[in-house]
């Protein structure tokens, strides 16, 4: 394993160390650990608390600001935090109009944020949460886990982010959240596994010729394994599935995300991008915004996903609203 | 049992599950996220750590504190599951003194019916359910066949607990996932052991060894 | 080779095809081929144009916008661009004030950017150059090609972009990109190589425990290959270099680029990053500004840059201005 | 020479060189940057493109439009180097017609005078020079003693510019590189053949074999 870090088990506290050193606008507690706006709690607004697995940056710290998250809780790499620091976080940025969990719908998450809820709730504060569950490649069944949560987490806290930030109270925060979440589908092709710090070694072997296909964001092999396609190809096949389970009609507005794995130069991103682009063109789909980058990423791993929102005009007023975080930023 | 032999329990599962992180570790890179050992392992390095430092308390007080700090420490599907199993049993048993071999049977019901209401998950899942399950169940059986031994058969419910949660755990190596991150993966999650699963043996092994070691 | 692309030959001018859909405030010419701002030339504005091979991104284009570049040239994958498409991407945004390139020091780089300046300077538009060369790994000697411009030509883009915005002549602007070009010293390690889609193939092989020491962004082997160490060791040892080429007294601003070279998760360059902030304030210097992130990369090597730019009050001011690219976006 | 020997040769290279890219790409990754015989093979395939479509004028437009393709097509070092060389050889040459061994030895000096000045390499350098300061000097020597062959001693001169390149170009290996990508490396350059080198001996070994095959 050949990683810049100390010690696999020091690797999120220390990185939170740089993070809290690189930006004064975030108060870093180690303790939770939690990263929160420095200016928080402020009083009268809803607060948006989202976590998960370390290992995804800029998600979910990297989106901690004005017109974004409050609070983010790194848990350890690929490992949900735990009910304490959500709890911790909770508190430490709650200005009394409620707050809103934003939770990727994972086992893990779901049940320690559903403890936190519980225990905040025991305390006085009235917790909504939108679960995110955008990835399409996974079938979307009450008698399994579901669908995962993976890039459209992002959409949803930058609209549900705006939206807190004009004032609105926590259900229609969280229905915005929802909103977003049911108009987003994804899906991830990686070419290579990643290497958690604390493995050692990358989570399977892919042959060069090969790409597993429908991955998630945690280094786990996807629903299938398939030849190595050209680019070109691996767009259609994203999209398509995506559209299948999430169609979009000629002459709607869409928000393309087409998101980095953390391995794969940007090169290749805004290669893939130019083959979606021309695909929703000539379906008569118009991409009102893009971004074009590393946003929800598996550590090291190569590979790429696509998600498409369709969005309606609130949504892309939300979008353009003022954001100042570590990882996007405009307006301000 | 007693809350020297209730301790001795988790020492021994702190001891094997160290021992077995990385196997863990592995069984979870095939269909899932390659830390379920690391998870673990972490969790009850700190179960130890905890019980290290507190009072000599009754048997409901060490499951108690065992699964609070599997729950506070270890996040992912895991924590919750694992740590709330022990804080269900920890509540089922007396407030005070010891836990006979029918209330600590009562107990682990407690715990899979804890794991069963957070997690969802039911038999044939691949799940810790596979193993946990036919575990308790064992377990009741034996301590009524063998309420006569000496030690009110808690050795022997030990021990057919034990093989019940190898067996159950072997037994999700058919299974396709339906429940947690394995299921992702859909039929490629078939013919792999689940990594909770066997922790859920491993623990059910520590009591077996446990009990037995201490059986005068 | 796993790349998401469509042919070898086809890499440059796809991604350009998808970074033209992605950014409708760059207008991008696919013969010169470059990037140019949309609403350039502005009459009476310096114009400020760089360029370099590809597989640097998002450097050069996604730094093309206000604030900073007016144009940007990209080359084959690690290859200089060609004196006609310079030539070209000049005149499209000059906008009669004269004409600025940036330059990376490379033998290439140079010779093709001094070919398209004499054949602007015989048109009548008159060049300044800015040479890059922060890159204290390579000793500097007149005798040799001297040090690389690396991850500074950032820096000087930015800053010497935000002085051309505010109307400053040609001669100013250059003055100032040469100011913070001489005012920075940068180190890079990879843990890996990269594989240029032509090529195929990693450029070279290195065993699990060992690092290249010194490399620059085009996938060379480094000045000395090493036993991998801990992070901090590496942080320390790239900020002595960096310390030891261009001092900085305690008691001084800095702008710091952690940088990662395309391979190298996020979390990474923070935990890097925190080591580095704890050396230069345990030495009295005052980090006025950072970036930790991909900003010029070298494909998809593992691999961390470090920059340290000693920054006076100007540099600062200018480095706060207003930008809005693909890229680098505040203040707008 | 004539300009159909001009062509010849120029067709020649771009086919040793496109049979060669791998090998002068390899060499590159060794020391450089890995695209080496990249550049010079979509250079000479854009000069064959250019030569398929332009009238058949003389000696001194085929080597100015060879070389002004290379500096608009290759980028790098390589491009504006034998790019300027082979458009210094162009100038060099009568206004019309061919040119004599005599005018393409004077030719093949401009020519590395061109790359010198341009690049500021000097002999021992570890670049195209080590392989192109020999060649001429070959060259030209070898054209006087042979000014009597029926052909004016083209033949001979090639082939010794070419023994002369090859020779040079093998003594790159164990020079420490001063200028291009390849001085980086310091100490660690020691050892390996320069690429630049090679692609000048290719073209040499490319004239050689043309100016030889065509002597009837
Ligand atoms: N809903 C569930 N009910 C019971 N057990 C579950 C459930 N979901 C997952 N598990 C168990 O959790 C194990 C994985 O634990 P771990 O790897 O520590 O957490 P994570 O999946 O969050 O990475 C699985 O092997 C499985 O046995
Ligand atoms: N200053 C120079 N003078 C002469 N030849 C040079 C000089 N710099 C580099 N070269 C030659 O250029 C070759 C590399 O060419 P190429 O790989 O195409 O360009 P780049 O170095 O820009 O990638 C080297 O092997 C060397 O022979
Ligand atoms: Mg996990
Ligand atoms: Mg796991
Ligand atoms: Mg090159
Ligand atoms: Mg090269």
């Amino acid at each position: 394993m050949k990683k810049f870090i100390n010690h696999p088990d020091a690797v999120v506290r220390e990185a939170l160390i740089g993070l809290s050193a690189a930006h004064p606008d975030l108060r870093v507690d180690l303790d939770g650990p939690y990263a929160a706006r420095a200016d928080a709690p402020r009083a009268g607004k809803v607060a948006l608390v989202s976590g998960g697995g370390s290992g995804h940056e800029p998600m979910h710290a990297g989106f901690v600001g004005l017109g974004m998250l409050d609070a983010a809780c790194p848990g350890e790499v690929f490992t949900s935090p735990v009910p304490d620091q959500i709890v911790a976080a909770s508190r430490a940025v709650d200005g009394g109009a409620g707050v809103v969990h934003i939770v990727k719908n994972y086992t893990g998450d779901v049940m320690n944020f559903q403890l936190a809820a519980d225990l905040l709730g025991d305390g006085g504060i009235e917790v909504q949460t939108v679960l995110v569950n955008d990835d399409v490649a996974v079938e979307d069944s009450t008698w399994t886990a579901g669908r995962r949560g993976t890039g459209a987490t992002m959409l949803v806290e930058k609209i549900a982010g705006a939206l807190a930030e004009t004032g609105a109270g926590a259900a229609a925060v969280a229905a915005m959240g929802t909103r977003v979440n049911e108009a987003s589908g994804s899906f991830a092709v990686a070419l290579t596994a990643c290497t958690t710090p604390a493995a050692g070694r990358p989570g399977f072997e892919l042959p060069e010729d090969e790409m597993e296909v429908g991955v998630g964001i945690h280094g786990e092999p996807g629903r299938r394994r398939e030849q190595l396609l050209p680019a070109r190809d691996i767009a259609a096949m994203s999209l398509e599935a995506i559209m299948a389970a999430k169609p979009v009609a000629s002459g709607e507005d869409v928000i393309v995300l087409m998101n980095g794995l953390g391995g794969t130069p940007l090169i290749e991103l805004y290669l893939l991008y130019g083959e979606v682009a021309g695909m929703l063109e000539a379906a008569g789909v118009r991409i009102a915004r893009n971004l074009v980058g590393d946003y929800v990423t598996s550590l090291d791993m190569a590979g790429m996903s696509l998600t498409v929102c369709r969005a309606d005009a609130e949504m892309l007023r939300l979008w353009d609203a003022p954001v100042r975080t570590p990882a996007l930023r405009w307006g301000v | 049992m007693d809350a020297s032999q209730a301790r001795a329990w988790l020492y021994a599962v702190a001891d094997s599950i160290a021992g077995q992180a990385d196997h863990l570790t592995q069984l979870d890179a095939a269909i899932g996220d390659s830390d379920h050992g690391v998870n673990m392992n972490r969790g009850f390095t700190a179960v130890r750590a905890a019980l290290d430092g507190a009072p000599a308390d009754g048997v409901r007080g060490v499951f108690t504190l065992a699964g609070s700090t599997l729950v506070s420490r270890v996040g992912g599907a895991s924590g919750p599951l694992f740590g709330s199993a022990l804080r269900a049993l920890g509540k089922a048993l007396p407030e005070q003194g010891d836990a006979d071999t029918a209330a600590l049977a009562a107990g682990l019901r407690a715990g899979l019916e804890a794991v069963c209401k957070l997690g969802g998950a039911v038999p044939g899942d691949k799940t810790i359910v596979d193993a946990y399950a036919p575990a308790v169940d064992a377990f009741e059986q034996a301590a009524r066949a063998h309420s006569g031994d000496r030690d009110g058969g808690l050795a022997a419910a030990a021990r057919a607990a034990a093989d019940a949660a190898q067996q159950g755990m072997r037994d999700t190596i058919p299974l396709q996932a339906r429940r947690g991150r394995a299921s992702y993966l859909g039929e490629r999650s078939v013919g792999h052991q689940d990594p909770g699963a066997t922790s859920t043996w491993l623990i059910f092994q520590a009591l077996a060894d446990t009990v037995t070691t201490r059986r005068p």
